[in-house]
């Protein structure tokens, strides 16, 4: 990230020398020619704290010194390198600084990889990779600069709630009025834990009935009401209901006169019969519930 | 700043809003000031450019918001079915009277649970429109006779009360005493 | 049903909608059975009718799904001024890892990162439904295996793993300045 740049940056007099030595014999600092190392390493407490942190360990320090130099990322110059990264760590333990355990271990490892470039390497025929005691670091620095990379592409992508909003619109469901629903089942479990309770009580018996009767008694009740509470026999009556649902009407009608809700009349033999509702004070249908 | 441009960005905010937006936050939108005139028609080119879609743009008491129109809901309730509301045990066996013993008046149905019956569980099977006064006894004090309605059967896919589960079976496993 | 309703409705649960709707999810919308066909085509159009507004119906990992454009962020961003979480370089190296290299246990990272994974940083990505535990490597310990979700795919509106940028070949050498 930018903030590792601008960082090391500052602290010029620190890294300008030593990346000097990573580059060439001859460098530049703030323009000056400078052709022998300083023999210190100067870098503020301060911002050798906040170096820290911008840092993501030691693998990216050495990226960024191995980067900064513009060097070969297969080739490394591992004496220089290896002095650069020691200046830092030291500088950071010089300034008291809590310094991550992984970069004393990336220290030794650094040390140890440069003492065996010193060493003569057996060369084994048709593999020469093999030997190079870089060559697992230089795995390891660039598997995780590919990692750093894509961490930084992911972040480009416009992403929810930063670049762009998911869409919600208001649902009110309270707007919607939800009836409860029964079920034929539940009516029926209904019914029987009402006879079941009527039973234990013992003072109400339930008849067994049809249920038909029972419709068709409705039937001609709103029948009545509709029209005003008188017709005539034969009107109740539609063939299309078929024989036994004629019988059934028949007998809804014998129910109801027998439960006293209605009376069939007939004021001389051979003239129309009938049916109205019970008389009594008030029109039928006209209390409400 | 194009009014079209301004309609557009009040559009996307409207969209994106998890809050009723007030018009102080639509002109929090823009660098340049917003007149409370232009606010206003612009909302109200919206809310009829919205007019034909399945969300509306309604004011609400703390600022504007998009909200999905009623008509949609339903289809939207399949996605997260909420249970259903359930009708007390009062209401249930209130209804399984009336369409068992219809008509019946509200002195039976006491009678039969055993209880008085809460004018509210009447009304709610009544506003239902599942049952409904067929007349009257002959009785002192003419109570109303009720019955069910063919709302009650459609919507409990019977085409007769006939269809409602016999109670022979029911009366033979509580072995009740038949009356004829 | 009309087909021309069938948008509306599948419009309305879009624009309701409070994560990514599949297409599982829309024929649910529906009684009647509806075609995947019918479904794509009906989409297709509605993306179409989606491209002069201010948001857009894009295809994402999980399902479809209405969001504001890009192109209004500068507006909106002045609504909301707490802004969106600005992830570390460890956050986003992590997210990285587990990535591209899904299922990573916590060693995986650290092997790659060089450091040890701070907790927090897996915890944040945790808490914002990007990666989860997926299983558990049979070595000793059985660490947990971390992989990325679909909605850490939808949040960047990405279909699948596979539309993720591709990993950027390491150069030899490299100027530092890319980083800029």
């Amino acid at each position: 990230m930018t903030d590792a740049v601008d960082l090391l940056d500052a602290p010029e007099t620190a890294d300008g020398p030593a990346q000097a030595e990573l580059l060439s014999p001859v460098a530049r600092i703030y323009g000056t020619p400078l052709d022998q190392l300083p023999q210190d390493l100067y870098i503020p407490p301060d911002a050798l704290e906040i170096m820290l942190d911008a840092f993501e360990g030691p693998l990216d320090l050495l990226l960024y010194l191995i980067r900064k130099a513009n060097v070969d990322i297969l080739d490394i110059p591992m004496a220089p390198l290896t002095r650069q990264y020691l200046d830092y760590v030291e500088s950071m333990r010089a300034s008291n600084l809590e310094l991550a355990a992984e970069y004393l271990v990336m220290a030794a490892m650094l040390i140890e990889i440069k003492s065996r470039m010193l060493l003569p390497r057996p060369k084994l025929p048709g593999d020469d990779e093999a030997g190079d005691p870089r060559a697992e670091l230089v795995r390891r620095l660039m598997e995780y600069e590919q990692m750093k990379i894509a961490g930084q592409r992911l972040n480009e992508l416009p992403q929810a709630e930063r670049e762009f909003f998911w869409v919600e619109t208001l649902v009110e469901k309270s707007l919607l009025v939800r009836l409860p629903e029964v079920s034929v089942d539940e009516l029926k479990a209904a019914w029987m834990a009402v006879v079941r309770q009527a039973v234990l009580k013992r003072n109400h018996k339930i008849s067994r009935e049809e249920l038909s009767v029972r419709e068709h008694m409705g039937i001609i009740l709103r029948l009545l009401q509709e029209r005003g509470g008188f017709v005539q026999f034969d009107t109740l009556f539609d063939p299309a209901m078929g024989a036994p649902g004629l019988v059934v009407h028949f007998l809804a009608m014998l129910e109801l006169a027998r439960e006293k809700l209605i009376e069939i009349a007939q004021t001389e033999s051979f003239q129309p019969i009938y049916i109205r509702v019970q008389q009594g004070g008030t029109e039928p249908g006209q209390e409400g519930a | 700043m194009e009014p079209s441009l301004v309609k557009k960005v009040l559009e996307a905010a409207l969209l994106a809003a998890r809050e009723p937006l007030s018009t102080g936050d639509m002109k929090k939108l823009f660098d340049e000031p917003l007149s409370t005139e232009l606010l206003r028609k612009l909302l109200d080119e919206l809310r009829e450019e919205w007019a034909e879609r399945p969300a509306e743009l309604v004011q609400l008491a703390s600022g504007w918001r998009l909200r999905t129109r009623v008509d949609y809901l339903p289809y939207l309730e399949r996605l997260n079915p909420e249970k259903a509301p359930k009708y007390s045990r009062a209401v249930l066996e209130t209804l399984a009277i009336i369409a068992y013993r219809q008509p019946v008046t509200r002195g039976d149905i006491e009678e039969i649970r055993g209880v008085a019956v809460n004018a509210n569980v009447v009304r709610t099977l009544e506003e239902r429109g599942w049952i409904d006064v067929v007349g009257h006894r002959d009785t002192p004090g003419r109570p109303a006779l009720f019955a069910t309605t063919r709302q009650f059967l459609d919507d409990l896919g019977l085409r007769s009360v006939s269809e409602l589960p016999p109670l022979e079976q029911i009366s033979q496993t509580l072995e009740l005493n038949h009356e004829s």
